[in-house]
């Protein structure tokens, strides 16, 4: 679950680490108030759900009230990335000496928190990575004992930060730890934080992502999802428990399984085709749960076709047989389906979709190419 | 013949009166293997399974009367970590965790506590370990599989159930089918057991099932080039999927461009491993190196 | 530092450990308020930081209002070991199934927690230990990982308590570790912890002792220091960072370092003397701090003789020498001065201290011979 | 010669541009020990002591410039845990921790994260490790001792300054004195000197001063009892004490009746340790097992 940039500073500023003053906005009116009682210049931002804000128009420097009004309505307006712009982070600008990348995120392979800096912030920190490799310095925290000082002074050397400017890196550091730690973060990033011409730290821009296993200890969080960036789709799916990203092909996948799913849309498109979604329904699904993700399906408009891939070992297909059959009721598309069972209750689950009008596969790899040929209108 | 289990396995299994915990212990005596523990606390002093399994109030408990040396954990993520912990703190060798959704926080923890540990961890989010005519501690289907020289290790469940099943259709049989879980961070990873496998002297060949996310299958590959003398086979899942969203797995998602399928399936390529475009394409390249047309038994 | 009943209780029930309903007063009549309060029968508990106040009469359970204005001015009245009792906490009284020790220290050999419990509670947990060593639960606890739920639940099996309090206790035990790590604690015990016949958990007694060494990071518990058990000595020397601990004997002793300040008490008791307090001046003391050591022993109107031993590595003897005559213009009652200096400096000091009237030793056995004649007044 | 430290021992000293940090450093150098590096964040690039020893912000950066292997830790309490673990981390494989006050709870942090480490950590608390003729890595005065076998092991500082120096005037020598730390979490046990001593070639003797608070003592006897072949003399200090009041040092305090000096002692007896009942006598009696009679040389 990732948070907007005012609800990640709002948890920075609880920790310790100064932002810079300011508030959100989310009509013209309100931004030209706002602009008026932080004093000018101030920055509108955009507050959306993906990366490219900037470049997208969506972060704006004002000067006068009007302006910024006029601008606030222009950002408004408009969609970054086809997701709606709804409110304005309103903050007073900062004079900008130096720019700094500092962020935590989790190692995978060292199974342990990596803080990683670099004194060349500001920009996306892959694009350092990819260009100056040298200028990133990642240093590993052990979880049991938790972030080090020596640790943070040792990146402040490693940044060339000015020495004075030490002890308020050092809180920024310990603060940016106790926020990953105490939020359950996956990431907690300053980009950039700023030293000003005052010699001031500030963090210009934040992203904060959260580990959904942890959502159940940080209920105080939940209510900071912002569902309008998720399809309606997406929700209904997280309602029912459902694994679903919807893409933009147009052959429907129901798989039971994460690697089967994916394995299932490779397959798709190894054979010309491009799937519409991933979907996975889980171990053990009911039918209740397989008629849900078939409506889902369903609910697409590009949907051409739909492979059913189910491979039963906790999972029952007759179980899903029945889920198909009840959402097929209501399916008045009647869009072709091809369904491969095999496994637990495999035979039972076939015999069940018999009276349907169902294509059958044996193979996953034939399933696919049976559902190709379908979805280009190829009679089967 | 198996890596991790085998026949004199003693299992333990944690969460043992819960529903999956109930049904996956029942399909594992079935099999044959010798589940000769539960623990639920609270429920010391019952028998379940009809009157075949004691159930206990902690693993220490469980350990010391049945002398289990293999846990397999079904509790809920919640109390998971704890579950890790008990299993470690009462002398288990091996802890198989099937349990899907712990906090990656909690993992991280229990890396690094396990660190300086003798104890094996697979998983979490694994579907456990299956060797045919040895034993089955998990999850994975018992009659998908037969016995055999090919070791099997994935990061994920019905997929690898599939390939093991094409196997089988085909007549080639298996020592062991490792799942390493489908998290981000995990006990064991791919290199560990690749390592016992090529030490493994009932092992001939390895299929190796990645996917998308991380940087393993890029360090097993690294593993492969210099210290492995078995051949290997690779399939990598998720050639299709879109960057940044995660793909069901907790551990399947493409970040900041890193963990795609083709750097994998490069990598692995590279290091000399033969690389399946989709998985049903693996029994057919065994078959083919074994001087076999790969016809199917009974399909 | 020993916290009061009361302060521990409140601490205890901050952090989710139930405690029977009570209040503090201090006065009969406030007590007799209280009661009516509460609801009868209370127990009145004198609070004062020495164990055995049940037998010194400082426990009352009362059945009016008018026998808790009674039995408070008794026991307001009264001393417990010499200490004053300034408060009672008035609590409703409960009733008792089941006697539990519950406790966290420090177990100093292993370098960790430790978590100590027993079903026999109610007594000090020494007299269990030397009576049912057996009865006595012992789990150490990494303090890396924290408390496990696992280990509580151990604990309350091997104390056979009932599985239905199991989720309570396991509730309590996770409070003690809390409240152990979260005050820097070496001591966080409750004792007895009571199963009432109705199957609710409290902790009806409580002790809880602070890390002196953390309190620059638990400044909110320094205000709950009990000033009243200490002597007025005790506080100005902890002005002067001087570890001084009063005795009973008629010997001062002034001395550099822990271990020598020990030695040389034990050396004036083999001599046939008996100390009358510890002071360790520390390292590199300077003449002010010696002064005000000096003028703290001098105080005591039992001291016959000072014995002055200094090995000067850090501390220097002319250093020392120039507090001790600082100390001396002040001292009106001529109290005789034994005095050993060795090492850094000790020729100068000696010098210095030539014009006194003191008595010089060169080894520390001969110096305590010369304390124990003088203070029994055989001349040296 | 010497134990834990010795001439060609590279010190670092953390904090060296304290007051009590630059006096020490200056104290060792005097003494001919090689200090090579100090360590105070924000002051790297400077010199101190005549531009003799350069300043380094970090541990790491001091090592790698010197090659310094011994940390002597002088910072302020507060900071003492982050610098212990700084040291740990800049691969230092012995450290000393002067620093007096730490909380209990950062050491049973450290304690518990250096189980697992190749570190020692001597203290805190200490007065430090001082050889005759080959180290000063601490706080003991250098001149206080002569170069000889016995070993001296001690809870307490000026304490064993006295037993040491009075051994000089004897003309008795040690080969290393080694200052556990007066806390109750020390990094460094009784039994753990003793056991390097025990196996030290250079060391004949043994003396232990230790003093009231805690089983060390106890400990060290079963030790001492069960694998040691050299002789032991020990002083216990604290006799006279009262109970539950700490006696200056941490550690030094008889809690629930544990602790007492009469219980060590008798303890150190049974073990068939030779008992001092005032400081003063242990060199005497070395003097009497050497057929010597005690006189002093220049008192």
């Amino acid at each position: 679950m990732k948070l907007h940039e005012y609800q990640s500073k709002q948890i920075f500023s609880r920790n310790g680490i100064p932002i810079p003053q300011g508030r959100l906005a989310s009509t013209p009116i309100e931004a030209k108030q706002v602009a008026e009682e932080l004093g000018l210049p101030v920055v509108l931002k955009a507050q959306v759900l993906v990366g490219g804000r900037g470049k997208a128009g969506g972060i704006s420097l004002v000067k006068t009230p009007d302006e910024a009004e006029e601008e606030a309505s222009k950002i408004l307006g408009n969609k970054i990335k086809g997701l709606p712009i709804r409110n304005l982070l309103v903050e007073k600008a900062i004079n900008i000496r130096q720019e700094i990348y500092f962020g935590i995120t989790n190692d995978r392979l060292a199974g342990k928190p990596i803080m990683i800096a670099s004194g060349e912030g500001g920009v996306d920190i892959e694009k350092i990575a990819c260009t100056r490799p040298d200028k990133i310095i990642k240093v590993h925290i052990n979880p049991l004992l938790g972030l080090r000082d020596f640790q943070v002074r040792g990146i402040a050397t490693e940044i060339n930060l000015q020495r004075e400017n030490w002890r308020k890196f050092l809180q920024i550091g310990k603060g940016l730890w106790q926020v990953f730690c105490d939020i359950d973060a996956t990431l907690a990033e300053i980009n950039p934080l700023v030293v000003t011409n005052e010699g001031h730290l500030f963090a210009i821009d934040g992203k904060i992502t959260i580990d959904d296993n942890a959502l159940f200890r940080q209920r105080d969080l939940i209510d900071m999802r912002d569902l309008s960036a998720e399809s309606p789709e997406e929700i209904k799916a997280r309602k029912f428990d459902l694994s679903y990203i919807r893409l933009s092909g147009n052959i429907g996948c129901l798989v039971n399984g994460a690697g089967l799913a994916m394995a299932t849309m490779d397959n798709i498109k190894i054979c010309g085709g491009e799937p519409a979604n991933f979907l996975d329904i889980g171990g053990g699904a009911s039918s209740e749960k397989v008629s849900a993700a078939l409506k889902i399906i369903l609910s697409d408009p590009n949907i051409k076709t739909v492979l059913i891939n189910i491979f039963g070992g906790i999972t029952r297909c007759d179980e899903v047989a029945r889920g198909i059959l009840t959402a097929l009721g209501n399916n008045n598309r009647n869009v072709p389906m091809v369904i491969r069972l095999v496994g637990t209750n495999a035979e039972e689950g076939k015999k069940l979709l018999l009276d349907g009008n169902q294509i059958t596969a044996n193979t996953l790899f034939e399933a696919a190419q049976l559902a190709v040929q379908t979805a280009k209108g190829v009679k089967a | 013949m198996s890596i991790l289990v085998d026949q004199d396995s003693r299992i333990l299994v944690q969460g043992i009166t819960g529903k999956e915990g109930l049904f996956h212990a029942q399909q594992m005596l079935t099999f044959g293997t010798k589940v000769v523990a539960g623990v639920t606390p609270g429920k010391g002093g019952e028998w379940v399974l009809d009157g075949k399994v004691p159930v206990f109030d902690s693993v220490r408990m469980g350990v010391e009367v049945t002398g289990a040396d293999t846990s397999v954990i079904f509790v809920p993520a919640k109390h998971a970590m704890d579950a890790i912990l008990e299993a470690e703190a009462a002398g288990i060798s091996v802890i198989i965790c099937i349990t899907e959704g712990i906090p990656i926080h909690d993992m991280m923890r229990v890396r690094s506590y396990l660190d300086n540990s003798q104890t094996r961890l697979i998983g979490p989010n694994s579907p456990g370990v299956l060797s045919p005519k040895q034993a089955k501690a998990g999850i994975i289907p018992g009659n998908i599989a037969i016995q055999g020289n090919i070791g099997v290790v994935s990061r994920s469940g019905t997929l690898t159930y599939e390939i093991v099943y094409a196997l089988k259709h085909l007549g080639l049989g298996i020592s062991t089918c490792v799942g390493i879980g489908g998290d981000p961070v995990i006990g064991t990873s791919f290199t560990d057991i690749l390592e016992i496998f090529e030490a493994d002297p009932f092992t001939e060949k390895v299929i190796m099932i990645g996917e998308i996310g991380g940087t393993e299958e890029e360090v097993a590959a690294e593993f492969i080039a210099s210290q492995m003398t078995k051949p290997v086979y690779a399939y990598i899942a998720g050639e299709t999927a879109p960057g940044d969203k995660r793909m069901g797995h907790a551990g399947a998602i493409i970040e900041y461009g890193i963990g795609s399928a083709s750097t994998k399936t490069e990598s692995l390529h590279d290091a000399g491993v033969i690389i399946a475009h989709h998985p049903e394409e693996i029994p057919q390249m065994i078959m083919k190196s074994l001087g076999l047309v790969g016809s199917d038994i009974d399909q």
